[in-house]
């Protein structure tokens, strides 16, 4: 992206006139908070940003935001955004989506947008159910939860978006709350500065339809217990004091005291390899248990898509083939005189 | 059967017009021969029209009914319109081929069979008990022609030492060298032709034209044939021509709107047939900024052309009928945001998976009503192959105009039929304008142009006119999203009355046969019009007060076409389907029009059309 | 204001009707109120009609326009067919409930307003300049009663230490005794209802008892009421009744069709307003063996429901329009593979996601035509809540006697709304006979039955009936993929003329009010049929020729819906769409028939129909 | 699965009178013959076998085997299994889908199939291209992949179908290959056998448009140097003399000499943690210079789909809530005299 003149923004550029109808209480209003509090930090002027959306509360989120948008249909936000980028790579592309939105109808096309390294950031607010439609059991919502349509609770086993985002390729792989405004707003700007596809899990509470369900990672008393924030070339230490480690057996994560520490797991977002940041992304999610990890779990580089594509067509201008007149005077042509 | 290389002198009959089939197995190269064959009757300056017929396995088992691939072509020294009902010539490869076609030789017709290729084996294949080139009611019925095909092929490449495979696929090049000397055409361009595909094998190359030498100097030498035609060169307007099927003109039509108007083009696509090969031609053409995208499914096809659309550039989604239903829940979003699009939808045979490499004209009312909601999108058709260059053209120009999604429809039999096409000069070509909002004074998402009620197209990227859309309602003019009964209504009549407007906008329909008074109008649309114009070219002849009428535009109508429909008696309206146009016609102007609807996955037979008028004009 | 405990007598006067409408924020317990409301008058022995309205926000900002949810009801002493067009009296429970609804309540009406939500604050989130209870065109224009029911329900809740969220809540409660008083329907009902739903929370069962019981002596001792009012029984035909809206009465239709034919009940559904609600009802009776799956999406679970019929089982999917889009492709394999199905469509406001909690009847072409290729399915529509029990139960018995893919279409409006409805004994329901094919001789996927066409059901597990069935056209009798042009126009007219010969076996069409010939013949479809009947009972009364049919069955037609068209001079057909049924209807009879379309998420007004005939009339 | 009577199966029985339309020389009869060898081998009746299949070359299956059979739609093969499966758990129900079929249009189901752990196997027909419609990019084709649709190379990066199945919490992953019928035949028993969802990737040679696509896993030449067959509990070893064994570095695998063997990696498919499986399936996939596993990857128990649902409803049996009267007669009732 070429940036000319830098504006100087605030959050208010950012807020629309546009009436904010999430309920009170919501966690939405962090997320909402956030971004628009990074957006005057990027250099980016303020009509490059888009934001395209899918269907459910948290994909309303595009009217709120003074810039861009398209609220499209239920899942298939990441196709827009697609096309969007692609005929416009200058623009700063963000998609917003729900686990419902994301995961449950859009999961084809979130590990194939993955994949091709589309050159955009994905925000996924997860909050483990179906809000917009009231509340039923989302891909995420926990073995046997009830809800309306599961009155004897779920018997589905839940997606780990992060397991998902890995498998697929992800090359920026992130998690955060949306009670700790102030590690979300680092991530954000992290995402925001990746080339390629940032993923990033926002755990973000349902006041109404599912209250209470990220508490473990944001109530004041267990938080440091059930959290561990990783830090690029750190050891995973967590714990109200610090005094607990994360130590690998095998491919198996263990709670270790630091004292007399026996080599806590030191963490590498860039390594090629996917494993770490795979084992990684299932602790306290897949593995129950353990913590769960906050942060940056993945960060690495190739090329995007639009940058391949643009590649691809800068190579064939190189030796264009003709202009319209002789394409369409091509082939087995004749002249009827 | 001897081949002697004394040379005979042989009579040449004169000819106006000549159908002939090649038929074979999938792996005999019947698509390639039947395309050589047709390149050197556009350039001896004929008339023509093409039909292929595909099997629809990749590969079906050699020698089965199944695996029996077809090309048809009809030429002549007149005007011509079908690639025809009815066979002079067939030329069958296997008695697959021969069971599988015989059915559309006249009688007196003339079968040319590879006799090598009746083994027991292959007969009993396809369930011949006997011999069929032995059976009075075929002896008696046709002119057979009996070649060794095969083995004259063996011979002729006997020194050359290749592989039996490679000796085996050289035998259609006989066939076509064979009916070059029978139809008196030129063997150069299929010698050029060769020439520049094996440049760098040359072995293939030299057996391919010894064989296709073999099979016109069979003709001229050998007995079995004591006459061969001559078909002259038909009136057309002087011009330079090419060969074009309607995929190829569909990927011509787009190219050209792109460099008409300038826009970023972006194509996102999942193959399915008989749409892939517009996907597959316009990859090719990257050098010109024109975006490919092979999503991973229909919905993100049109879902990644919609967000092209809406960030400025152009969005094109092709597919046929099934993909069709993958794609109108974001149809109605691109509706409901009034961004420019088209959906091209080459038809084929349904229901479901249906009969995949098979013509038919039944997603109409689908293209129409297929969406939730009150979802009016122009519909626009093409006619012949070449039609569809004009046809995208025209798509192209209302989706902009409007700011609308439009329909482009065309079908298996118009995508890979071809016709000599008369190539237009780059400044014939219609102006699109394309006009981007900029200036922030009096804007809003949804204020609409007074004449057109298009809304403004204001794209990413300008400053000022940051706006959101989406697929809930909008307030009228603001965009905002709204809930108001009022504004609904109003809203949903705006969208209605915005394409209904372009009536206004289109030409009015013009009698192509007949005069504007009669007993019976043929109402038509698609690729049924070469069918009606030689059936009416039939009625018209046989004294009847006929006349037809075509629609390229299927929503909205042109604006005389009540008019047109209230001068005759009878109004006929044939169509691949169980009459969709039909219920349309009627519902609008109650008129008691009747259809011809035959539904069997091919083109409408002259035959039947005529049959149908003249039962109506009884 | 005073809350004197001096025991007034008032007046009571006797109507025949009325029409209410409890107003507030999403958070005050609206829909609760008037679902309360609704059963004690149904106990009293009413007849009524009810509406809800919720905002499509979750929860929008306390206070805002958008936040409004509203519930009307209309009761009367003799049978009623709409929830009533305007109000006789309207609870608002702050200035937005004021401004949402006021336009909805009669010159003269009762407005009942919560003056202690009537602050500053408030009046501006909705922009309002001034209090407009204090303005002229107000307070002339109707009877204003301001009452302070916040403070009331926090004085009659003072000494028991409740959260002020809790005290706030309760204020609906007063609303619902004080409309007790004022319309004389018993108490005792809500609070049978309040001990058992708050049995475990004795404060709050307190608090609701109080609060009530509090707005009902308000409204007897207070002297801002100087009268209340009194409607009489209704003569309804006796026996037990229940209220029930129409998502209700689907989920009854479902699980007595369950019961009915003894079939495995799968129901394979994504969740989406207005058709949720069913998914979450039929989940509690997994006790009966019938089985809930919430898929992924709607492919997914139409492709679920498809594979269970396939097994043996029933299948049915249930949605809304964008979730018809999505189904479409599948709609299709079952047409072709003839399995049987039911696709539940509760309409709701379009095109694209459009006003999702907001009614329509803008899905029918879809129904009929959203499909590529031939693709015919019976269609059949409920009229009012508790008709779509019934209906429920047709769409089984057509699925399964014709092997056939249904639509059942109702609508937001018919899916929320309520209506007392006559409990039928389960002995009166309808026989559905359910065969397996098990008898190997003879067997062929598609040999047919000869009087209904249906091929036989074979279900996986059954010796020797083993056969694939798909998407590709099938061969007749055998099943096998055939891409035979003869055998493929022969398998679609089949396929039609299956469905259209359903014809023979459904009820003909019976005039429901006048005669039956005339001057003007309303004919419609789904939930307009309260309207319609009501504007006909006025135009009878004006001394009209006119008179009314409804249709179940949208395709096929019942056999005489034509011959009873041709008796009137003018025909109405009023829909909330653009005109998708009287498209079919003048296509098929060429009757020019006019539409009343007015789309604004609204069922249509009695009054809009009235005067729509009437200018016919002219 | 109850089996009163086990009737003696010949692969004759398992054959239709269809005609096979594959082109000759195409991988699919391997299988097809494989499958058919198989299925008398189960003791399971004839008749309670249903393939269901998508659309695609190889999705043309269930017309070959003389058995019940669905040949769906493109993609959606595995939503009809699940609805087949759920309504007649009796049934041993066999989904057939190719890379497109079911890893393009139908990646969400894959998914969701297997985290709902449903009761059906999943063979998956590897071919990296799109057959029937002649020949364009698969979502498993290499990066840089010439084909129809992609002139100048394709510019995704591939989907490795295993570490997408692993990630969807698959209990029973494996991989085999078209030319190696014993194998082929070992895996599809141990398949059969699996309660829950057995996803089975087979590399399928398409002769006509991707010819050779695995040919370093099936040229006797080179084959051993390319694939490690995994056996359970046993060390990796492979090579033409066995000479050579995976020896994991962190997460990394590498390749070591047999000789003076450094701890070779023993196989485990019944570990709870995922992330063996996960980096055995990348091997050679997404970790090119490594050979490719062949086997049982991954091979753990927990309850289907269809246990979980019969076990609801039998338990909601226990306490029924009314017949069709009583729930009729439900709600706020009142009787008119
Ligand atoms: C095609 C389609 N199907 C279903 C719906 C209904 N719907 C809207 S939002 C939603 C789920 C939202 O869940 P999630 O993405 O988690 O968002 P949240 O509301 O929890 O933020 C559903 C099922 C729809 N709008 N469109
Ligand atoms: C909705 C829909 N979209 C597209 C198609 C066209 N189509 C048929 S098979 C296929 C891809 C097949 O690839 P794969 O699953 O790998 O099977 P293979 O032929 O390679 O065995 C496509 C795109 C279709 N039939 N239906
Ligand atoms: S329903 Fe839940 S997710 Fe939606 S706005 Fe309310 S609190 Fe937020
Ligand atoms: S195209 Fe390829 S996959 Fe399809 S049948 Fe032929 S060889 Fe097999
Ligand atoms: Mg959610
Ligand atoms: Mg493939």
């Amino acid at each position: 992206m070429v940036i000319s003149e830098q504006p100087k923004y605030t959050k208010a550029d950012f807020e629309s006139d546009n009436d904010v109808r999430w309920c009170p209480g919501c966690g939405d209003y962090a997320i909402l908070s956030a971004v628009q509090q990074v957006m005057p930090q990027l250099g980016i002027p303020k009509e490059k940003f888009v934001f395209v959306s899918g269907i459910g509360c948290s994909s309303r989120f595009p009217y709120y935001m003074n810039c861009y948008g398209f609220h499209t249909i239920h899942g298939r936000a990441l196709t827009v955004a697609t096309g969007v980028k692609s005929v416009n790579p200058e623009l700063s592309v963000w998609v917003i989506t729900g686990d419902g939105d994301g995961l449950s109808i859009g999961g084809n096309h979130f590990l194939h947008a993955i994949r091709r390294n589309q050159d955009f950031k994905i925000l996924l607010f997860n909050n483990k159910i179906y809000g917009l439609t009231k509340g039923q059991y989302s891909p995420t919502s926990e073995f046997g939860k009830k809800t309306k349509s599961t009155p004897m609770g779920s018997i589905d086993t839940p997606i780990n978006p992060i397991s998902l985002a890995i498998a697929s390729g992800a090359t920026f792989v992130a998690r955060t709350v949306d009670k700790n405004v102030k590690h979300m707003m680092d991530i954000l700007k992290q995402a925001a500065e990746h080339k390629g596809t940032a993923f990033v899990e926002i755990y973000q509470n349902c006041w109404v339809f599912n209250d209470n369900a990220f508490v473990s990672y944001t109530d004041k008393d267990v938080k440091s217990d059930n959290s561990v924030y990783l830090e690029d070339g750190k050891p995973l230490i967590f714990g109200n004091n610090h005094e607990k480690a994360i130590k690998l057996n095998g491919f198996h994560p263990e709670i270790i005291k630091v004292a007399g520490s026996n080599n806590p797991l030191i963490h590498d977002a860039k390594s090629e390899d996917r494993g770490l940041a795979y084992v990684l992304g299932q602790m306290g999610v897949e593995n129950p248990g353990l913590p769960v990890a906050f942060g940056v779990l993945r960060k690495v580089q190739r090329p995007t898509y639009q940058e391949l594509l643009y590649g691809q067509e800068e190579q064939a201008k190189q030796k264009p083939k003709g202009s319209l007149e002789q394409i369409l005077n091509s082939g087995d042509t004749w002249v009827v005189k | 059967m001897s081949t002697t290389q004394t040379k005979i002198v042989k009579k040449t009959e004169s000819l106006e017009e000549a159908v002939i089939r090649f038929a074979g197995d999938s792996g005999d190269g019947m698509q390639l021969t039947g395309g050589q064959f047709t390149t050197s009757t556009a350039i001896v300056g004929n008339d023509l029209s093409t039909l292929p017929d595909y099997p629809a396995e990749i590969r079906a088992p050699a020698g089965s009914l199944a695996g029996v691939s077809g090309f048809q072509i009809h030429f002549s020294s007149k005007d011509i319109h079908t690639p025809g009902d009815a066979l002079d010539v067939l030329v069958a490869m296997n008695p697959a081929a021969l069971k599988a076609n015989l059915q559309d030789l006249k009688p007196g017709g003339m079968l040319i069979v590879n006799t090598n290729a009746f083994t027991e084996t292959n007969l009993k294949k396809v369930g011949y008990a006997k011999n069929p080139l032995e059976e009075e009611s075929l002896t008696t019925k046709y002119q057979i022609f009996s070649v060794e095909v095969t083995r004259l092929t063996q011979n002729a490449l006997e020194d050359l030492k290749l592989s039996a495979k490679l000796v085996d696929r050289s035998k259609n090049m006989f066939a076509l060298g064979l009916m070059y000397w029978l139809y008196s055409r030129p063997m150069e361009p299929t010698i050029e032709w060769v020439k520049k595909k094996f440049a760098g094998k040359p072995d293939i190359l030299e057996a391919n034209l010894r064989v296709l030498k073999a099979g016109y100097h069979f003709g001229e030498t050998t007995e079995t044939f004591i006459s061969h035609f001559e078909i002259k060169q038909a009136e057309i307007k002087p011009g330079k021509y090419r060969n074009i099927t309607g995929n190829e003109a569909t990927v011509l039509g787009i190219i050209a709107a792109k460099e008409v108007t300038g826009l970023e083009l972006f194509l996102g696509s999942y193959p399915i047939t008989p749409a892939s090969d517009i996907l597959h031609e316009l990859s090719r053409y990257k050098y010109l900024g024109i975006k490919t995208f092979q999503a991973e499914d229909e919905i993100a096809a049109i879902g990644s052309a919609i967000g092209a659309s809406f960030a400025g550039g152009f969005g094109i989604t092709t597919t046929s009928g099934p993909g069709v239903c993958l794609k109108s829940e974001f149809i109605n979003l691109a509706v409901k945001t009034e961004l420019p699009l088209i959906v091209c939808d080459i038809q084929r045979g349904g229901p479901s998976t249906g009969l995949p490499t098979k013509t038919e004209q039944a997603d109409l009312l689908q293209a129409l009503f297929g969406r939730n909601g009150e979802s009016p999108v122009p519909v626009i058709a093409a006619s012949t192959p070449s039609d569809c260059f004009e046809t995208m053209l025209e798509a192209f120009r209302i989706a902009i105009k409007y700011m609308t999604p439009v329909f482009f429809m065309s079908d298996g039999y118009l995508a890979n039929g071809s016709e000599p096409w008369f190539i237009p000069s780059v400044s014939s070509l219609p102006k699109i304008e394309v006009k981007y909002r900029k200036e922030k004074e009096g804007f809003a998402p949804f204020v609409r142009d007074e004449k057109t009620l298009a809304r403004p197209w204001a794209i990413p990227g300008t400053c000022g006119l940051e706006h959101v859309v989406g697929g809930l309602e909008a307030e009228q003019v603001t965009g905002r999203v709204s809930y108001d009964p009022v504004n609904h209504d109003a809203m949903v009549k705006i969208r209605a009355k915005k394409i209904a407007n372009i009536e206004n906008d289109i030409p009015e329909l013009k009698i192509l046969n007949g005069s504007d008074k009669g007993d019976l109008l043929i109402l038509g649309w698609g690729s049924t019009l070469g069918s009606i114009n030689a059936a009416i070219e039939k009625l018209l002849e046989n004294g009847h007060k006929v006349a037809n009428v075509h629609l390229r535009h299927l929503n909205p109508f042109p604006k005389n076409l009540g008019a047109v429909l209230k001068n005759f008696k009878h109004v006929l309206i044939p169509e691949v389907n169980l009459g969709q146009l039909r219920l349309l016609v009627r519902a609008r102007y109650l008129v008691d029009a009747q259809g011809l609807n035959i539904v069997s996955g091919q083109p409408l037979k002259v035959r039947d059309i005529v049959e149908a008028a003249e039962k109506l004009l009884k």
